[in-house]
């Protein structure tokens, strides 16, 4: 529907003004001092540093890399667990129960959050003891100062939001498409897989997008599970604006993981998304 | 010879509401049947206990005599045509027909050309790579259905698929239906609630009402000789005149004072609108006649209805064409009826 | 009479400021104190951001911060004048440039060798010990990101002799080795040995010394090369809205008594002259059982501010990528 | 079958994963030592008193709260009329405003803080619980975007002429009809929002000073340099407190927002 | 007099299609106006324009002589039963009636008073409690209906508010809709594609097809004299028999040979199949006969419909009850035509 220009303003005129004045603005401050030069001339310099050299496309590399590989592990995790929630559990207490459990981590703190991660997951951790215990290995496996530590702390932060948008989309699936599928005579798996995952594709990708973007700007939680060890995007910028104070750099730095990501999120967003407004 | 299809008094129970009620139905190869029944009398229920999609909670379903009662949806050798389509929004009506014969393991190529086949059966041919939304409702309701007998099932159940349709082109997809059914020697059942669909279309008609079966009978069996009052006046306008007890095995009708023969139970006879005329001058023999004022006429297309009040009763009377029309409120006429065309209603 | 706003750190370090400086202050004045806590970096950006109106009046940075708080021009000078107690305080600790004081050392502490005793009987006697094959994967040293990592590098730099400006050698041997983790704050390091992740690495006397007063079994080393020490200064902010409360409180903080309560709480090495401590205290401050603030391998900022980028990004393309 | 059991143990997996740092984290609190042991090593609640001794844990507590709660109110208010527009209606630059919505998503959140409060002193906001709102509200804005976007559907729709019909107005309509019908998604874009606001240490600690401290912000500069049962504590109070906030929301408003539709 | 709503030239076009093509529609206080026409032809569209959820992209929509074009679906005094149903989820049936007083001001006892009553009126008075998803489908339109009706708007718009009604039902509502609108004065347009109901229930019908409205009139003239050949067709099954000219000033019927005065542009003539006789012996002057053998025999309730093939044309013969159906296929017949009861279309 084409709208009516005074409906659409007075819808929009709010969230816009808002977003304007506390994060367009600001953001074009940062924009602004990411192609200043420390006297002040204009330059493009920041940009071609960090754009002619190798190192940060492999730094965005490992960044990326991760993220994506968390997304997918999130829809792994994530998908099961709605599904489990929306079409299994009958007992509506406890799968409240569940709700809450899922919400419940994200209140924690990082810092202690890490803590529990090095008494399960640490040299000496519980995963390791039970491991070695049952001879599964004989040194203690290195979770922590790896991606794979990475990718666990990051999985465990960004799963509830797949659970939510996945399991939001699921419960409003016309079980009729399900039932016509069957009807077809297709058992539940490849129904599942033909009918239900297409169908629920729009709310997944909403989650993966939310995963995605959260994963790559992420840095409390890479940066302690990385050990020091592993660099990902945000940590450059974090060094730049905290250790380094660079600002003009670091500026830069934001922008372009920003815009790549910005990039990335929109392609994925037109795959997914198909349906076009009424 | 064994039939195709039995439901053994199958009942099902929704919280506290009685949807099926020990419902008995023998359906033969190649038959068409159609399930008539007002709103929320059960048969959606009936339907999707066939199809699997509910579990009875008491009796079975055999089908060629097999006990399917608990078979999942996905093993049964029957589709369905939903009453809401459920085509899937994702996939071309090509994809949506071939979907069967792919998940059954064909090919590719095999699969397309067997619902290419499909939808030139119901004149869709040309519609393949459009997406279902992209239809109107009956081109979707065509492509549900070409979807469901792609397969080749024995059995096909449909549910309403034609109200959403305008006449013109339910008339045609009545044809277009009844055709596709008698080639392909599929059997049908046919959820309606328009009577003359199922008149039109069906070998046998299966009245339902309230969660129970009321009668099976051909379509002439239905409206000629309805099992109940009920069934009377669900399907046609039945009139349906008292009858007092008049000497000893007879009765009377109160409006002519005819005689009939006396049976247990029965407080009225039927007799169809078309099975009355009015009379001028001496009636012959057979005829029971008796006077009455028109009180309305109804012209609805090729007959009219007259509503002649006689005593008590309103009797009403189908002529056809609108020429009846001449005939206004208020005129008297005498009313006549053959007392052979009379069917007695057991209460 | 309003509150004096003065900028610390958390943790430990923040009950003990209170404790040791902020209440006797408030004693002695009745002007109450209210912490800004937060890292010396932190604070360096709210002192930056808030140039025009500051709103805190003076505050805590550690060494190195606090030479870029003076380049910044956030400081306001701090006089002998209007601080008596500048005359007690032993001249390393007095921080100059061009000829007026921009900061004022208020304890040293160190980065010294920490280990599991549980794990390790003998106590290390060298740095080198960190790479030796059965600590392999249990060693924590600082990242760039800590306070102390780049100076640590300027550490290793001069213990193994390195060409001046060259520092390649140490990112070949530090590449060599297998941390646990290289941590970037002195909590993330006390974690690491509480949790036994970590047995042996760099750990600040303030940090490893607290936990082994809660008990756990850890010991604090000064190996044969030394170690490299700081220290957490004060800073007068230019433009304080309470200038003549905070010159007293910086006043408070260089008496005998709360370099003494500071060495006691938080093993910091006093820098006012002739502060008396525990033997049991004296065992555990920077510089050793018998040393004193001559035997710190103290770094000149000015070097360390000049690398640090340059350290850190040959730390993150070297190290910090696996 | 063997799919459903397999679900079921993914999922049942799944939540073992998350619930086993919690167990760490509340049991750590209990330790009688004073660093963190697990398992605890005797069981105390005094880590908890020392909390609660603290007035300035209280405040940080209180203000915590309230900035996620304002945050969530008027990224909520901000957005429903937002997502109406973008579900509603196409226009010029409809795609350009929906990624402008959505883009502090995926902002680090550091960049973002650290220029809110350049920008913020230069307009004398910076430091004050306006400051830190205005962010919050910028960056959690998107979950509540997210979630209410895919519940404005044409069905919706339909119901909202239906009300207009009956003669309700368009503010009638969005209260009887509307707001009832996207309440899920605000429920759940809501809460995703007062989470991330409430875990936030990257975009507040710039902002954050003695009076106007947050829980994470708190503690982040508290593990700075110590790491104690304190700490664990706080976490075992967050989480006891979230739940029971959750269980409250849950019997005030309903937060059955997973629960299956069923059809008639 | 000033009609209660007059459309006048209204265009609206959507994306290249053009959904309404300048209609002009004058309705009086208290008509009931059926809107005839096949799926797409803009009966919603106009329907959404008339109750201000769309604007026209031309013309102008008045009630009781007031410019109500530009004005919000809530200042209008018209209520509307939507052929979705468009209950409110979230509230009980009896909410979602109470809903129009409540909003109206009506006090909460009152409202609920008045939402019984209309449940009452549609046979509902038990469902209050439920939630509409717990209804079915014919149970959701009647709360819609009674919904739409609790508020006594002056004009009521109704888009085929009986089409998922079995028969039955669809005729008692019938009567009932007819009631309450004669019983409230309100006026009705009702939205239906079947043309029996427009009939039966209808002053009169306007029949649209592609956007433009083909005729509007009494239900007999349209059925009797409609004006295209779509009219003919839409409106129940015509027999339409090609002409030939003749002589000058005449034309001459391709079946029997019959004249008939010529009329420009016309090329066929219709008769409805109840003006079709089947003569036995001499067949009466005014009868054109033609001889023809029976195809199929349909019987459909009080109606049974003969196929006659006469040469290139298939006649449909309607005849009065299911004795027809002693002819059977391959009967030769001979078909009466009365000349004075056809009807020339022009093209
Ligand atoms: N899931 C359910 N829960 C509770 N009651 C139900 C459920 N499904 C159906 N019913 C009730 O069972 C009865 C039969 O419903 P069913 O859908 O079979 O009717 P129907 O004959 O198909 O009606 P219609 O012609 O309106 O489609 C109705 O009264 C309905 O309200
Ligand atoms: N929002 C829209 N955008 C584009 N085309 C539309 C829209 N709404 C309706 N149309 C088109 O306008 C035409 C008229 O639609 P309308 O809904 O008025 O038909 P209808 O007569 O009510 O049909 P039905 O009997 O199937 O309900 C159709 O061809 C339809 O595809
Ligand atoms: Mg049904
Ligand atoms: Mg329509």
């Amino acid at each position: 529907m084409t709208a009516p220009r005074t409906t659409l303003a007075l819808l929009l005129f709010a969230p816009l003004a808002f977003f304007a004045a506390f994060f367009v603005a600001p953001m074009v401050v940062v924009a602004l001092s990411s192609i200043i030069a420390d006297d002040g001339a204009l330059t493009t310099a920041h940009y071609a540093r960090i754009l002619l050299d190798q190192y940060h496309w492999d730094v965005l590399w490992v960044t990326f890399r991760i993220a994506l590989l968390t997304t997918l592990i999130c829809m792994l995790v994530g998908f099961p667990l709605a599904w489990y929630l929306v079409r299994i559990v009958r007992w509506r207490a406890w799968r409240r129960a569940c709700v809450i459990l899922i919400i419940v981590p994200l209140f924690t703190s990082n810092i202690v959050r890490s803590f529990g991660w090095m008494v399960l997951l640490g040299r000496t951790g519980l995963v390791n003891q039970g491991l070695m215990g049952l001879g599964l290995t004989e040194r203690p496996i290195r979770f922590l100062g790896t991606e794979t530590g990475i990718l666990i702390g990051l999985v465990y932060i960004l799963v509830p939001f797949v659970v939510l948008t996945v399991g939001n989309a699921l419960a409003k699936i016309d079980t009729a498409y399900e039932e016509a599928s069957a009807d077809l005579g297709v058992g539940p798996a490849r129904t599942f897989w033909f009918v239900t995952l297409p169908l629920t594709l729009p709310g997944a990708v909403s989650g993966a997008i939310m995963v995605f973007a959260l994963a790559v700007s992420a840095y409390v939680t890479p940066a302690l599970l990385s050990g020091g060890q592993i660099t990902v995007f945000s940590m450059l910028i974090f060094q730049q604006y905290s250790s380094v104070f660079d600002f003009h750099y670091g500026a830069a730095l934001s922008i372009t993981l920003l815009v790549l990501t910005l990039i990335l999120v929109t392609v994925a967003g037109r795959i997914g998304e198909g349906r076009k407004p009424a | 010879m064994q039939p195709l299809l039995s439901i053994e008094s199958v009942s099902k129970r929704f919280a506290g509401h009685q949807a099926l009620h020990e419902v008995d139905l023998a359906i033969g190869g190649g038959e068409f049947i159609a399930l008539l029944g007002p709103s929320g009398c059960g048969k959606t229920t009936l339907l999707r206990c066939i199809a699997g999609f509910l579990k009875p909670d008491d009796g079975r379903i055999l089908i060629e005599g097999a006990d399917i009662t608990g078979a999942p949806p996905y093993r049964r050798p029957l589709n369905t045509v939903f009453q809401s389509y459920a085509l899937f929004p994702h996939m071309s009506v090509a994809d949506n027909v071939a979907y069967g014969p792919r998940r059954a393991g064909t090919g590719r190529t095999e699969a397309q050309a067997r619902a290419r086949e499909a939808l030139a059966l119901v004149g869709l041919e040309e519609m393949g790579e459009r997406l279902p939304r992209a239809l109107s409702g009956g081109q979707q309701q065509r492509v549900a259905l070409a979807r469901a007998i792609v397969n080749r099932p024995k059995l096909l159940l449909l549910d309403e698929p034609l109200s959403a349709l305008d006449l013109k082109l339910r008339r045609r997809m009545q044809i277009e239906l009844k055709h596709i059914q008698e080639k392909l020697g599929i059997a049908f059942i046919f959820v309606t609630h328009d009577q003359e669909e199922a008149m039109a279309m069906a070998n046998r008609i299966v009245v339902m009402n309230a969660g129970r079966i009321e009668q099976v009978g051909t379509p002439a069996d239905i409206y000629r000789a309805p099992a109940s009052r009920f069934v009377a006046e669900f399907v046609g306008e039945p009139n349906l005149i008292p009858v007092e007890p008049a000497r000893p095995g007879r009765m009377r009708l109160k409006v002519t004072g005819a005689e009939l023969p006396y049976a247990e139970g029965v407080r009225c006879v039927m007799a169809r609108p078309e099975d009355l005329v009015l009379v001028d001058g001496t009636p012959p023999a057979d005829l029971a006649t008796a006077p009455g004022i028109v009180e309305e006429v109804v012209a609805v297309g090729p007959v009219t209805t007259l509503f002649i009040r006689c005593g008590d009763v309103v009797l009403k009377v189908a002529r056809l064409g609108m020429s009846a029309t001449a005939l206004h409120p208020g005129s008297a006429v005498t009313v006549g009826l053959r007392v052979s065309a009379l069917h007695p209603i057991v209460e | 009479q309003q509150a004096l706003h003065v900028a610390w750190y958390g943790g430990n370090w923040g009950d003990a400021f209170k404790a040791c400086v902020a209440d006797p202050f408030t004693k002695a004045t009745g002007v109450t104190v209210v912490p800004e806590v937060g890292t010396s970096t932190v604070t360096l950006a709210k002192l930056q951001q808030q140039k025009d109106a500051p709103t805190i009046d003076v505050a805590w940075m550690d060494g190195g911060v606090s030479e870029l708080a003076d380049a910044a021009g956030v400081l306001e000078p701090i006089t002998q004048g209007s601080v008596p107690n500048l005359a007690n305080t032993v001249p390393q600790a007095i921080y100059k440039k061009d000829g007026s004081i921009y900061a004022v050392g208020t304890g040293y502490y160190s980065l010294g060798l920490t280990y599991n005793t549980q794990e390790i009987k003998e106590p290390p006697a060298s740095w080198n010990d960190l790479w030796k094959p059965e600590y392999a994967d249990a060693v924590t040293i600082p990242s760039p990101a800590n306070s102390s990592g780049v100076p640590f590098l300027f550490f290793l730099h001069k213990i193994w002799n390195a060409p001046a400006g060259d520092f390649a050698p140490v990112f070949a041997k530090i590449k060599e080795l297998k941390p646990a983790l290289f941590f970037d704050s002195s909590g993330a390091a006390s974690n690491a040995f509480q949790s036994g992740e970590a047995v042996i690495g760099a750990h600040f006397n303030v940090g490893a010394f607290d936990l082994i007063a809660k008990g756990l079994p850890i010991g604090f080393a000064v190996p044969k090369e030394g170690v490299w020490a700081t220290d957490a200064r004060l800073h007068l902010v230019k433009n304080a809205p309470r200038k003549e409360a905070a010159q007293k409180f910086i006043d408070t903080a260089l008496t005998p008594e709360a370099s003494q309560c500071l060495a006691e709480k938080l093993f910091l090495g006093p820098s006012v002259k002739g502060v008396k401590v525990s033997a049991e205290t004296a065992r555990k401050l920077p510089w050793g059982e018998k040393g004193s603030v001559e035997n710190l391998y103290l770094l000149n900022w000015a070097d360390v501010n000049a690398k640090r980028a340059e350290l850190v990004d040959t730390w993150n393309r070297e190290i910090a990528r696996k | 079958m063997i799919a459903r059991f397999l679900i079921r143990i993914v999922a049942l997996a799944a939540l073992a994963y998350l619930v086993l740092p919690l167990v760490v984290i509340v049991g750590a609190s209990l330790t009688e030592t004073s660093y963190l042991a697990f398992p605890p090593q005797g069981l105390t609640l005094k880590w908890f008193g020392v909390l609660f001794d603290d007035p300035s844990y209280v405040s940080a507590f209180v203000t915590s709260t309230l900035l996620a709660l304002a945050a969530t109110v008027v990224a909520i208010v901000l957005a429903i009329p937002a997502s109406l527009a973008l579900a509603r209606y196409v226009f010029a630059g409809r795609e350009a405003i929906s990624s402008l919505l959505m883009s502090p998503l995926v902002l680090p959140y550091v960049v973002l803080g650290a220029a809110l409060l350049q920008f913020g002193s230069a307009i004398g906001l910076a430091r004050s619980f306006e400051a830190l709102l205005v962010g919050h509200v910028v960056i959690v804005m998107p979950f509540v975007l997210r979630s209410v976007l895919p519940l404005l559907t044409p069905e919706q729709r339909a119901l909202e002429e239906a009300s207009m019909d009956l003669g309700a107005t368009p503010v009638a309509t969005f209260f009887l009809v509307v707001l009832p019908q996207i309440r899920g998604g605000i429920v759940s874009g809501g809460l995703l929002a007062f989470i991330s606001s409430w875990i936030n240490v990257e975009l507040s600690i710039f902002n954050t000073s003695s009076a106007l401290n947050t829980i994470p912000v708190k503690m982040f500069n508290y593990v700075q340099y110590t790491i104690d049962p304190t700490i664990a504590a706080v976490s075992a109070i967050t989480i006891v407190a979230a739940a029971l906030v959750i269980i409250l929301l849950d019997l005030l408003i309903g937060l059955d927002m997973l629960s299956e539709s069923r059809r008639p």
